[in-house]
């Protein structure tokens, strides 16, 4: 149903521990972050695409679909932070002007728009590299490892369990209006959608209580326990891992990258 | 002829902008697109509120018995699919509502600060809409600043004697569009202008987002009074 | 087949997943005639139903609706979605609307017909379905019954001149089913073609003019339930078993206690009156 | 009655919104027993179990489990849930977790085992229901036949002295009921109690040990198979109707085909080889 989750638990790196796997897009993004270089940013949307379509074998042609969901809010904002709006005409590549205001764009601005537009995709580009590699339900834990809050770590479970479970029910539901015409003018749209949704709640609400009685059934005390199947680190990965970070802060400083700027 | 030029280059901007904001969900700022000073910002603004939310879902759940528990967790499934589902918008375009506003009016908002970020780390790791870095920053101005607004509207409209239907319009479009306004603060604040600093910077995000999530919170709006009007009859 | 108002030609689709509903199928729909669809949990049925009405759209082959190729531009699917309606498995996930009225006129609605007409038809449609009654109440305050009857008066609504309904009776008791399958007789009496999918074999032999055994995506095996249901290889490979009327007929010739010139046959009466 | 493992005495139970759901119903199942509850939809089969495990308290009368009374207090309560298992009709409502693993190793964590004996329960509940190879898949990734067999793990690792299954068929083809069928007899023969819920007649006459027969929130009628399914009247007041092998064997003893001093056939195979 979602493309994403579905390669996470298919994928070729599956089986390695998702704490390895968390480490590694968690450092990388953080360096990609505070290296704030466009050759960094781009070694890293390289080795990242690199790692995904070779190593956990994700077809590059959906790899190359995903990356482009984020890009019209990147473009959109890159866009809106490069041009410069000022009263003072000097040091424009390209201005018109409104009253006695001047937009345009200043070459400086560009190179910070692409900068900012690369260091962005270097982040995005690990995040789907956690994101395709490692199923939710291992992130999940790994949070519980982590000490996050029982409840919230019990409603993260519940809730993404159930957004597959609302997902079919609600397509369920739009097909069936569909089937009898719905949807098929701008009103009628209207009012199908939120029939939809009021339905859904509703359906939602006896689900939570259907729910309850089934683990009620089940000895279910007010708090919900569970185990985790076991996975084994490797000490290779791990000096894998901080070696790549090393390699990528060499990099930002070889090339002249303002890290910790 | 200057007149002209920007004239069509206006209209070029706002085709720009219709073309992509069908995409353009919701507008949760993108994975490392804020610096890592505001990154870290956000983040840590964003902790005592969930952990008040906790404190008070906690409170509620013993109060109330565990079956709260599976309502919230319901409610916060339900925010997610709502956001995934596809909206008429006037443009012809699609968009989605956020959910926020009605969990809101419905649970109180410090459980949707919670339910809020649990969507928001859904989103960004599902669907790669928003971030892990940028996730405080998103929290604060969807699951925080939404939350609280739509809940503030709806009480205050209510006690101005509004009918039910407008308080819940007013606070579901007005949640929605204070989110919207709170991420171009976040993003002018992260991002200055050279000449004129914040102030331009925030005028220029406002008019790039203004021109689509008016229409967007609008629609919201009406969604969500269509939506409360029948579970009224529940 | 010059008479055949739904026809599939060799349809092929794909889910975005990958899985492979239909392969390669064909089928075709007699106008008027009583169809039941037969297949395992899984074999494509319901993919095909959401063909039919132009829900899904094949990667391959094509639909005909009245001898006409479906072309998926917005006024031909309209036509067609009037026309041919399904009546889902679930209620539950059919109705959407809290009052029964609201959610029977939604179809009638969307047909563009005036509010008389509309009332007439809600009228008409709850009347033959036997829920006046049910005007005023709730639609998530009745049983799974009379769901079931207000899913159908959704699409009765509407007129279709085709009505495809998906596993009618897998939560009905014994006594609504034999109600259900005679009110299916009663609208194919009106000269509405009922298509129906089901995994029993039993009323499907009773009930059906033709029938068609699905798995995988194809069809298995297509004809009159007399011919399909003798062929224990076809329906053993498609997860089916035989009815039991059949497997006791044939048994009764095997154990000469019945003549075998005698037509196979088709209703547990038929049967006793043989013996 | 010592040897009984449930028992209801004189339950009656009235939602919150005042439908009588339970009026008066008496019922004594008995240990190792392969027991079927038969009733039309909405007769108050589900409310009962939901009785039996302690999630429901009735207005008047008393639930026994091995002869004890229940008195609703935490410590028995959870005592009868860890030895009374449902299994419900609708397993994505039973599922709460995306993971197999976690999903099933729940019941056994509410019983206080240690992680060791719980990764060991798991396994063979996982095991027994042929699912060890979906261990790393999503629930929201099975079909429903996993899914059902999931919830049936579910409830197997918590090693329950009875398991209720609601509804077990009703959505599953002829060949995955036969499957599901097999199961149920193979986990009786180790010792639990199975009940089964089902408006199956053909299913309950062939399976079951001893069959209830239910109608609003009462038992018309209790007793073998053999008997229950020769009463007709009993059978129409309660929506069903005969199993067709009785209907079947009724008729040939009439017609004189078959000898009426040989015992009444319970499986196909034995009605054909009385012929």
């Amino acid at each position: 149903m979602i493309d994403i989750d579905q390669y996470a638990y298919s994928n070729n790196l599956r089986s390695i521990h998702p704490i390895e796997k968390a480490l590694f897009a968690l450092l990388t993004m953080l360096t990609c972050l505070v290296a704030n270089s466009i050759i960094t940013s781009l070694v890293i949307i390289l080795l990242m695409a690199g790692v995904v379509i070779f190593r956990a074998k994700i077809p590059a042609t959906s790899f190359a679909k995903m990356i482009l969901i984020p890009i019209s809010f990147l473009l959109m904002s890159t866009i809106t932070i490069a041009i410069t709006i000022s009263k003072d005409s000097s040091g424009f590549l390209y201005y018109i002007s409104l009253w006695d205001w001047q937009i345009g764009i200043k070459f400086k601005n560009i190179l910070i728009a692409i900068n900012l537009f690369l260091k962005s995709l270097g982040t995005v580009s690990c995040l789907y590299f956690l994101a395709l590699t490692t199923p939710m339900i291992e992130i999940i834990s790994v949070l519980k490892k982590l000490k996050v809050p029982k409840i919230f770590i019990e409603l993260m479970i519940l809730i993404y369990r159930f957004i597959f479970v609302l997902l079919d029910t609600a397509n369920l539901i739009r097909v069936s209006q569909m089937s009898r015409l719905g949807y098929s003018s701008f009103k009628n749209a209207f009012l199908s959608l939120s029939e939809l949704v009021s339905n859904l709640f509703i359906r939602a609400y006896y689900r939570a209580k259907g729910l309850l009685t089934t683990l009620l059934a089940r000895g279910y005390e007010g708090e919900i326990r569970v185990l985790e199947p076991d996975y084994e680190f490797s000490r290779k990965n791990l000096v894998l891992i901080i070696l790549t970070e090393i390699g990528l802060i060499f990099i930002t400083v070889y090339t002249g990258g303002d890290l910790f700027v | 002829m200057r007149k002209e030029n920007a004239f069509s280059i206006g209209i070029y901007f706002i085709l720009g902008i219709l073309f992509f904001s069908p995409k353009a969900y919701a507008m949760h700022i993108a994975e490392g697109f804020l610096p890592f000073k505001w990154a870290g910002i956000w983040w840590v603004l964003i902790l005592p509120f969930l952990a008040l939310g906790i404190k008070y879902i906690k409170n509620v759940i013993e109060e109330q018995g565990h079956g709260v528990k599976m309502l919230l967790a319901l409610a916060g499934a339900f925010v997610f699919v709502l956001s995934s589902l596809k909206l008429p918008s006037i443009t012809g375009s699609c968009s989605h509502p956020t959910g926020i506003g009605l969990g809101a009016i419905l649970f109180g908002p410090w459980p949707m600060v919670v339910l809020g970020c649990i969507v928001l780390i859904f989103q960004a790791i599902l669907l790669a809409h928003g971030g892990l870095t940028t996730l405080g920053a998103n929290t604060f101005s969807m699951a925080i600043v939404g939350a609280f607004v739509a809940y503030g509207v709806y009480k205050l409209s209510k006690k101005l004697g509004a009918p039910l239907w407008l308080a819940v319009f007013l606070a579901a479009a007005l949640g929605d569009l204070i989110t919207y306004l709170t991420t171009a603060v976040q993003l002018s604040l992260a991002f200055p202008a050279e000449s004129g600093g914040i102030m331009v910077s925030l005028t220029k995000f406002m008019g790039v987002f203004a021109t689509t999530q008016i229409p967007l919170a609008i629609t919201e709006g009406l969604v969500t009074v269509l939506v409360f009007n029948v579970l009224q009859e529940y | 087949m010059s008479d055949s108002i739904l026809e599939a030609q060799d349809l092929i689709f794909k889910y975005p997943d990958g899985t492979k509903a239909l392969n390669g199928l064909s089928i075709s729909i007699e106008k008027g005639k009583k169809v039941a669809v037969l297949g395992a949990n899984g074999a494509g049925k319901s993919t095909l139903f959401l063909h039919f009405n132009g829900i899904l759209q094949p990667n391959e082959g094509q639909i005909l609706f009245d001898g006409e190729v479906i072309n998926y531009k917005k006024k031909m699917l309209k036509e067609l979605r009037k026309n041919v309606g399904i009546v889902f498995q679930d209620p539950d996930m059919q109705l959407f609307s809290s009052s029964v009225f609201q959610e029977i006129s939604f179809g009638p609605l969307n047909l563009g017909l005036s509010e008389e007409k509309v009332k007439e038809r809600v009228h008409d449609a709850m009347e033959v379905t036997g829920i006046l009654d049910l005007k005023e109440k709730p639609t998530h305050l009745l049983s799974y019954g009379q769901k079931k009857r207000i899913s159908i008066a959704d699409i009765l609504a509407m007129k279709p001149q085709v009505i495809i309904f998906d596993e009618p009776t897998v939560w009905l008791d014994p006594k609504h089913s034999i109600e259900i399958i005679d009110f299916f007789n009663e609208i194919n009496k009106q000269g509405i073609t009922v298509v129906l999918s089901t995994h029993n074999v039993d009323l499907a032999y009773s009930w059906a003019d033709y029938v068609y055994v699905f798995a995988e995506g194809k069809i298995l095996g297509t004809g009159e339930p007399e011919e399909i249901f003798k062929d224990k290889e076809l329906l053993m490979s498609a997860n089916l078993t035989q009815p039991w009327i059949v497997e006791i007929y044939e048994e009764l010739i095997d154990k000469q206690v019945i003549d075998p010139n005698l037509s196979i046959p088709r209703a547990k009466e038929e049967l006793l009156a043989l013996i």
